[in-house]
């Protein structure tokens, strides 16, 4: 009942902030924080007081685990599940909620009711999906996260924001479209199989169909992670519609929802088509590796920094790809950590670049230059997190992205050698963000404040998270074996078979 | 108290992050407090540690301490750990020392900087990091360090970030030595995929059981290492960031560009120099690209104008005789070497800021010096010493021992055509040309460029101190001739085995000779500078010597032969696909369903009799679909 | 009585229902429109009359006096319809009639 | 009672009420009391189904059956009927162009036509009560007299139709003429049997009902009316010619594909899926750009009607289920989007309001309605928590379930064009109000479509996240009509192992 509770705070919380605002819009705000925090309580006392893991046979151990019919005929039941991997991603969740509402303090001048109420049902959604053991279940939540954030972008984001926010919403509708048709058709195999039309997700983990089933059910789920990750060629909405999100809009969007798609591709596409998978892994990952090296070659080429920031973004995320499909525990590993240290650094940055254009009302780069001589702190905070996001060792994005490909290398080392490279790349886009925008001769139309005590406190914290991250990441890799060895323990059998298999 | 070693790297790390929260508030007089006093606490702690490793050494002559468990997945474990066997210690008796005097030097080198509380976070930052690379039980951690340094020397050449120029060149170096980074990583991505650890020693035991004597997989590993080498320590290559990274701080290029960080390729290899053993092809590789680097630098360093570019062709040269020693087994002398170079150079950088600084607009020029051995006599002297331990000068300079020591093994180990030998020969005549004609034209003939300011007492005692380490630095280890001192050599030995001994004869027949050389380029430049021949300066006009000239000015135009292949097509591919062409396609998708809306559109004309007509139609249609099979 | 063979019965409300078609296509005074339509309906009852006949059973019969009954009802319907487009557009002429297009 | 009778009785009570209110009408014309008494008769008549639900199924004459499928949707069209005269009174009330009573007469007397639609068996019952339904649908299409395109669309309605009713007779003489019977039941029997797939009148004859059929149900290539008639005709009357008349057509081709068995006859199964596959993509193609409101929801449902044609083509229970469910769905979501435009309407102006650019920052002025309005447009673009969702996923359910892969595919682009300009109004509602053409002026939403609205957002939503009771209704009432059927019959296409 815990994890129910874990999405219906938000939630409620949401629908308590819409007419909080009427009263004063620090109400909202308030309202958000607190539920963000009951959020949190509710989380450490379900990791906290559980009494023991949770066997589930074929399905490993979990922390805690909530199950209710919801639509009998068909098969469906609210079935939540918490296991490490979900944790650590909902933990990341409500710590960037924290942060974005914090940082929407001055941004968000009007609407902000709604504002709130949008910002913590995207939340709610994120949650859901990252709980959801139910494939009807985690379709539901996955859209339900999306109209919020449609939301979001349209109402409260920038210049071209309809645009954007169209873009973004057909992009990951039309992908969830299939996904769905992908989850149907794998109830029904299952069904053909066993008899029973279920949608839980342990029922249908080991369903026997043929090859070419398996691998036309898979590309349903796979196409719709990945435009969610995104990876090339189904990344331009991204572009689109973080540059356009307002700050907090943008933090949601690269922090958390993006890991959705990893999420998925972890939880999911991996576990219940494992052959299907394992012999799609060289595409995938071809794809995660193009992802890699265009992302970045795009990255470089902006003048817009947020849209630099979201390339990067596409850029990152193709280590994920690339670890995901590696499929052993060093890339898995890596994976998850990229996940994490992602959704920091970048959250950072669009921080940043949301500061900046909070004083410059512009983020075209061209007009930058030389910030650093007025706004030394904040110049200082972006550059220490464009260093993160080029993977500098000791922070977060280094631990992700060495594992990742140390892990890639076991498999497929031609992989893990362009991909390193990417690393050459990063150092490229990264550098150049500060060269142009913090750096140079300081213009004299640029006189704006420095950060103030309310961003400089979240940036600290985002600075401690990544810093450890990067110098004590294995209680983390501690929580998140659990979770991953539930995964592996779903394609082990069917693994061993694959001949050859390095993993 | 070597349980205190986590200390040596903990102080300056700790002074990097009280400089970086404080965010500038502190008063200059604090900042410079704050900034010294870790490193030199850290001196002393390394120094004590040192004393204590040499009086009572730790078991196996080696001494591990892990931190803490970094990483644990499966078998992949590497620890934050530090390892201190000779090796290392050396190197951070080097660090800490030589980082301590430069530090005390820039407190007033960088007096009423507006970055001046930055400048020392970096530094300190700076100083941890390399010394986590030097202490780095493990390749991972080990990586750290080596990132860290890189980006410090990022940080510290773009440190007068309001000029363009330096962002440029603080990024070339960058980019250039993460090339060679992505190098070292794959390496370590072929070293645990193959022996399953990344801990140092573990790993060399495990590889030299495992891997057989020029195994192929030994020799990919080596080479994928010596490519992280070569960018950090700008051989060629991957050498041309060096030159340019002189735009950062003088102090900064005397500690990173000089004395320590660019070092740390020859460290790398001096490290893992067991794997080389099993790899001879690759090791040959390293003494050639050494030979040649040094070779190529010296002729670059001969024709600059600007002091303190001559003095980074100089250490890339320098780093070539460390490498041309790594190469040929000699890894003692490359350590000697590294350690006399780090003194000299170190003091030839500071003697060229305490110059600079007193020059009206920073002159960097030579051309425009001349005339300061009277006025600046402190300059003078210690540039004297400094260059005179650089050529290389018998008897009396560090730079002679440590050079003749990888003279000498090299000619012992070169075989039937001594050609790299040859070239390290040559090259010590080049340089002590190269820098005694910046000695004869800086220090004498007629003063150009007024002289401002005074030395305080914190420019003065570090260039005193490292003119006494230039001289006496040496003394450690000198050839059978000369005494037979050894102590360097068997302090090495538990680490790279006992020295090989050369043939007493001979040794002595090089000895003199290369003394010869050496001695001999300074009697040229001091014909050619000093007692200018019109010959000469006519011979220096013609056509073909000034294409050479201008040649060897550009450092042999790797620069532009990398524009042209590497930086041009990367930014020709980034220009046309700025608007990313994959959304083009979406766009597209777009604009035919717009399109076919508006020709759809045109059937809703609003008729009764077109509207009847389209149903008889779509029923005639159905009929077909339902009648024809 | 001889029969007749049901493909030449046919014809006639084939032809029927197709010149009632034409002239719903070609007329474009909203009361021929109304007049074709009603040939077309009347084709259809013709054919609900040969279809009984077919089988012998009354049900056609019943239809076309269905149908009848319904083009009744839609003239009626469609007579005071079209007395209001005359009042508003002074004119029969059916494509006058496209204000509501797109 | 005899169970015929009782079954009967829904029908019984909503004709009464047609005749309770013929004679109000003469002794007093007050619009108040005509709307409250017609309200009333629904609703009776939805009080009866209760009562006549044990009996069925039962047959009423050969010409009806009263079963639960017949209920069931009986029961929609009521409630529709119901939603649609409650908005009708606020939409009529309040100007001076009356009378207004024989409005809800007109509207009584289509119910009864689609009911007893829902209830045929039998050609000539289906045409009969098509033809109620229809004719008293031209008077409610050209209700506003005062209103050019009322009339307009009332001709072409009436034009039209007639000419569709005319393919429809045809065809139905077609089919008689080959099988000599109009039953449907008895027409499976033969279809399937006797007769070879090679006759080519009994083809034709299918083809033109279906003519007739897919106009009523406006899809492609039939659709072309759709839109006039949507725009021109009172915004209420458009919620009922898009609910009540097509989910009354609907059940029974529902109903005469199952009896006549024609899943197991290709060409019709070909016919069927092309016209699905031309009105989820054509018909959401048209509404791509439209800035008419009315007629983006007119395109809309040529695709909706699409959507349920899957479900007709997959067939089988989860078909059947799927259909029922998406109907509903339909009916809610429908009725309240063009309540919105009813509430914002009056029958007074020269037209509705239906230009896109009146609705602009609408959520900033009235943000109930325009809250309520997102969700209906949720709703019908297929997000969750409404139930245009679960319907989406229901009858995606049951094209997998059978393969239908081209019609999935077409539903899947078809949705998401669709998206597209339902985001689009969305937008609209939500842009700043800066350059608003100014709304009627209205003081605000009177009572009854208030409440309409209100109760169909809480149906939409709560029915949206919990659906289970009206799956469990749909699946008992209509299961029965393919006792035969129980599982999947398509043959496999997806191997298993």
């Amino acid at each position: 009942m815990m994890l129910v509770w874990l999405i219906l705070i938000p939630l409620l919380g949401g629908l308590l902030a819409w007419p909080a605002a009427r009263l004063r819009a620090a109400a909202a705000r308030w309202v958000s924080l607190i539920a963000m925090a009951l959020d949190l309580l509710v989380l450490l006392l379900v990791w906290l007081r559980h009494a023991g893991p949770i066997e589930i046979t074929g399905g490993g151990r979990w922390i805690a685990m909530f199950d209710a019919p919801w639509i009998p005929q068909l098969g469906i039941s609210l079935r939540l599940g918490l296991d490490g991997l979900s944790l650590l991603l909902i933990l990341l969740t409500i710590g960037l909620g924290f942060v974005s509402v914090v940082i929407s303090w001055t941004e968000i001048g009007e609407r902000v009711g709604a504002f709130h109420f949008n910002l913590l049902w995207t939340i709610a959604g994120t949650i859901g999906v990252f709980l959801a053991l139910d494939l009807f279940l985690f379709f539901f939540a996955w859209e339900i996260m999306l109209v919020p954030m449609y939301f979001l972008i349209a109402l409260w984001g920038h210049e071209n924001r309809i645009y954007a926010a169209i873009k973004f919403f057909l992009f990951t509708q039309g992908s969830g479209l299939l996904m769905l048709l992908a989850i149907l058709a794998l109830v029904f195999v299952h069904q053909r199989t066993t008899g029973t039309l279920t949608f839980d997700y342990f029922r249908l983990l080991g369903t026997r169909m043929s090859p070419s089933t398996e691998m036309w059910i898979m590309l349903g789920f796979f196409i719709a992670f990945i435009v969610k990750l995104p990876a090339v060629p189904f990344h331009t909405w991204l572009p689109d519609a973080h540059t356009e999100a307002p700050t907090a809009g943008s933090v949601i969007l690269a922090g958390i929802m993006l890991k959705t798609g990893a999420y998925g591709l972890l939880r999911f596409v991996v576990p219940l088509f494992p052959l299907a998978a394992i012999r799609f892994a060289p595409i995938a990952m071809l794809l995660g590796v193009i992802g890699i090296i265009y992302g970045a070659l795009l990255a470089f080429g902006q003048n817009d920094l947020k849209r630099l920031v979201a390339y990067s973004s596409v850029s990152h995320l193709g280590f994920v790809l690339l670890g995901v499909f590696a499929w052993n525990a060093l890339a898995l590993q890596g994976a998850v950590m990229q996940m994490l240290a992602h959704g920091v650094s970048t959250g950072a940055l669009f921080i940043m670049v949301g500061a900046l254009q909070e004083r410059l009302h512009t983020r075209d780069m061209r007009l930058m230059g030389g910030l650093w001589a007025n706004m030394p702190k904040l110049s200082a905070i972006g550059m220490f997190f464009a260093i993160a996001s080029l993977g500098l060792p000791g922070l977060g994005n280094f631990i992700g992205e060495f594992l990742i490909l140390i892990g890639t290398f076991r498999v497929y080392p031609a992989f893990a050698v362009v991909g390193t490279l990417g690393v050459i790349a990063a150092a490229a886009y990264a550098l150049i963000l500060v060269q142009r925008a913090f750096h140079g001769p300081p213009r004299d139309a640029v006189a704006a404040p420095d950060l103030r005590a309310r961003h400089l406190a979240v940036m600290a914290a985002l600075t401690v998270a990544i810093v450890y991250l990067g110098v004590y990441p294995q209680p983390v890799f501690d929580m998140a074996s659990g979770g991953l060895a539930n995964l592996q323990t779903a394609t082990h059998g069917v693994l061993k078979l694959a001949e050859g298999d390095p993993r | 108290m070597i349980h205190d070693l986590w200390l040596v790297p903990a102080f300056p790390l700790l002074g990097a992050a009280i400089l970086m929260i404080s965010a500038g508030r502190l008063p200059s007089r604090a900042v410079a407090l704050v900034g010294v006093v870790p490193v030199a606490v850290s001196a002393i702690v390394s120094a004590i540690i040192g004393i204590g490793f040499m009086a009572a050494p730790p078991s196996g002559h080696a001494f591990t301490e892990i931190l803490w468990r970094w990483i644990a997945i499966g078998g992949f474990r590497p620890a934050v750990g530090l390892y201190l066997d000779p090796l290392s210690l050396v190197m951070m008796l080097v660090v800490t020392i030589v980082g301590f005097l430069i530090l005390l030097y820039s407190t007033e080198f960088m007096a009423g900087d507006e970055g001046y509380s930055r400048f020392f976070a970096y530094m300190n930052l700076f100083v941890s990091a390399m010394l986590v690379l030097l202490l780095a039980s493990n390749l991972l951690f080990l990586y750290v360090g080596w990132e860290g340094v890189g980006l410090c020397s990022y940080l510290l050449i773009g440190f007068w970030y309001q000029d363009a120029a330096n962002g440029l060149a603080a990024r070339k170096a960058f980019i250039v030595t993460r090339i060679g980074d992505t190098g070292l990583m794959i390496g370590l991505f072929v070293l645990f995929t193959h022996l399953g650890t990344l801990d140092i020693q573990p790993l060399l035991h495990r590889a030299a059981s495992v891997w057989p004597h020029g195994s192929a997989i030994a020799s990919l590993a080596t080479a994928l290492l010596l490519i992280g080498a070569l960018g950090k320590s700008a051989q060629i290559p991957l050498q041309t960031w060096l030159p340019d990274a002189m735009a950062g701080p003088t102090p900064v290029s005397a500690l990173i560009h000089a004395a320590t960080m660019v070092t740390a390729g020859v460290y790398l290899i001096a490290r893992m120099h067991g794997l080389y053993m099993l790899a001879p092809a690759i090791q040959m590789t390293v003494a050639a690209i050494g030979a040649a680097t040094l070779f190529v630098a010296a002729f670059a360093a001969l024709n600059q104008h600007d002091i303190k570019r001559i003095l980074a062709y100089s250490t890339v040269s320098q780093i070539g005789y460390m490498f041309l020693a790594l190469g040929v087994g000699a890894w003692t002398a490359a350590i000697f070497h590294f350690m006399a170079h780090a003194f000299f150079k170190a003091l030839l950088f500071l003697a060229a800021g305490a110059i600079t600084m007193r020059l009206e607009h920073h002159e960097h020029d030579i051309f425009r010096m001349g005339g300061l051995a009277k006025k600046l006599p402190v300059a003078f002297w210690s540039f004297l010493i400094g260059s005179a331990s650089l050529a290389a000068l018998p008897l009396v300079t560090a730079g002679f021992y440590s050079k003749e020591m990888i003279l000498s093994e090299t000619w012992a180990h070169g075989g039937a055509v001594p050609i790299l030998w040859a070239a390290g020969l040559v090259t010590a005549f080049v340089t002590a040309l190269y820098i005694f004609r910046a000695v004869f034209i800086v220090f004498f003939g007629e003063a150009k460029t007024p002289i401002v300011g005074r030395y305080g007492i914190r420019i003065v005692l570090p260039l005193a101190v490292l003119s006494v380490l230039a001289v006496i630095g040496g003394f450690v280890e000198t050839p059978n001739g000369l005494g037979g001192v050894t102590i360097f050599s068997r302090f090495m030995g538990s680490v790279f085995g006992p020295a090989p001994l050369a043939a007493g004869a001979t040794e002595t027949a090089l000895l003199v000779f290369a003394s010869l050389v050496s001695l001999s380029g300074v009697g040229l430049a001091w014909l050619l500078y000093m007692r200018p021949a019109p010959r000469f300066a006519a011979w220096t006009q013609t056509p073909s010597v000034v294409a050479w000239r201008a040649f060897f000015l550009s450092g042999w135009g790797f620069d532009v032969v990398y524009d042209r292949l590497v930086v041009r097509p990367f930014l020709y591919v980034v220009r046309i696909n700025r608007h990313d062409a994959i959304d083009d396609v979406y766009t597209g998708i777009a604009e035919a369903s717009r399109g076919l809306h508006r020709l759809l559109k045109l059937t809703q004309t609003g008729r009764i009799r077109w509207y009847a007509g389209w149903l008889a139609a779509g029923s005639i249609l159905t009929i077909a679909v339902a009648v024809i099979r | 009585m001889t029969t007749i063979p049901l493909d030449h019965v046919l014809i006639l409300p084939v032809l029927l229902f197709a010149l009632g078609v034409i002239g719903v296509l070609v007329r474009r005074n909203l009361v021929f429109i109304l007049m074709s339509i009603e040939i077309m309906l009347n084709a259809a009852g013709l054919m609900f009359i040969i279809a009984g006949a077919r089988w012998g059973q009354p049900d056609g019969q019943v239809m076309f006096l269905l149908v009848l009954t319904l083009a009744a009802a839609e003239v009626s319907v469609g007579l005071a319809l079209i007395i209001r487009i005359r009042h508003r557009l002074t004119t029969l002429d059916s494509d006058a009639a496209d204000l509501l297009q797109g | 009672m005899s169970p015929a009778l009782r079954a009967s009785l829904p029908f019984l009570v909503l004709s009464a009420a047609i005749v309770v209110v013929m004679l109000l009408i003469a002794v007093r014309r007050d619009h108040r009391m005509i709307a409250t008494v017609t309200a009333i008769g629904l609703l009776a008549s939805l009080a009866a189904i209760i009562a006549a639900a044990p009996a069925a199924p039962v047959a009423v004459t050969p010409m009806f059956l009263v079963d639960g499928f017949t209920l069931f949707f009986l029961a929609l069209v009521l409630v529709a009927s119901v939603a649609v005269v409650l908005l009708s009174h606020a939409y009529l009330d309040g100007t001076h162009d009356g009378p207004y009573d024989e409005y809800y007469l007109l509207l009584l007397l289509a119910t009864l036509g689609a009911g007893a639609l829902l209830a045929s068996v039998q050609f000539a019952s289906f045409f009969l009560a098509l033809e109620t339904l229809s004719i008293a649908l031209i008077g409610l299409i050209a209700y506003p007299r005062g209103r050019a395109g009322a009339i307009e669309a009332g001709i072409k309605y009436l034009l039209l139709a007639g000419v569709s009713s005319a393919f429809l007779l045809f065809g139905i003489a077609l089919i008689y003429l080959d099988f000599g019977t109009m039953s449907f039941a008895a027409l499976g029997r033969l279809w399937s049997a006797a007769h070879g797939p090679t006759d080519i009148y009994a083809y034709t004859g299918f083809a033109m009902l279906l003519t007739g059929i897919g106009f009523k149900l406006s899809l492609v290539p039939f659709h072309m009316w759709a839109p006039d008639i949507y725009e021109g005709a009172p915004a209420p009357v458009t919620g009922y010619v898009a609910v009540v008349s097509k989910i009354g057509v609907f059940a029974l081709l529902l109903r005469y594909f199952v009896l006549m068995d024609g899943y197991h006859d290709p060409s019709l199964l070909r016919v069927i899926a092309l016209v699905a596959i031309l009105s989820m993509l054509i018909g959401n193609l048209l509404a791509l750009l439209q800035d008419n409101v009315k007629r983006i929801l007119a395109y809309s449902s040529i695709a909706h009607l699409g959507y349920v044609l899957v479900a007709l083509l997959a067939g089988g229970v989860i078909g059947i289920e799927a259909a029922s469910y998406y109907l509903a769905a339909y009916a809610v979501t429908t009725i309240g989007a063009f309540g919105v435009v009813a509430v914002l309407s009056q029958q007074g102006s020269l037209h509705d309001t239906d230009r896109l650019d009146a609705y602009r920052g609408l959520m900033w002025t009235r943000p109930w309605l325009a809250s309520a309005f997102t969700a209906f447009l949720l709703s019908l673009a297929g997000i969750p928590p409404t139930m245009g969702f679960i319907a989406k996923v229901y009858v995606m359910t049951s094209g997998v379930g059978t393969l239908l892969i081209w019609p999935l595919a077409a539903l899947v682009i078809g949705s998401v064009i669709g998206l597209y300009y339902y985001l689009r109004i969305i937008v609209v509602l939500f842009s700043p109000v800066r350059d608003a053409e100014p709304l009627p002026p209205k003081a605000g939403v009177s009572w009854a479509g208030g409440l309409t609205l209100a109760v169909l957002v809480v149906l939409l939503i709560g029915l949206g996240v919990y659906p289970t009771p009206v799956i469990a209704l749909a699946h008992e009432t209509t299961a029965g009509l393919m006792p035969h059927q129980k599982t999947i019959h398509t043959a496999e296409i997806l191997p298993t192992r």
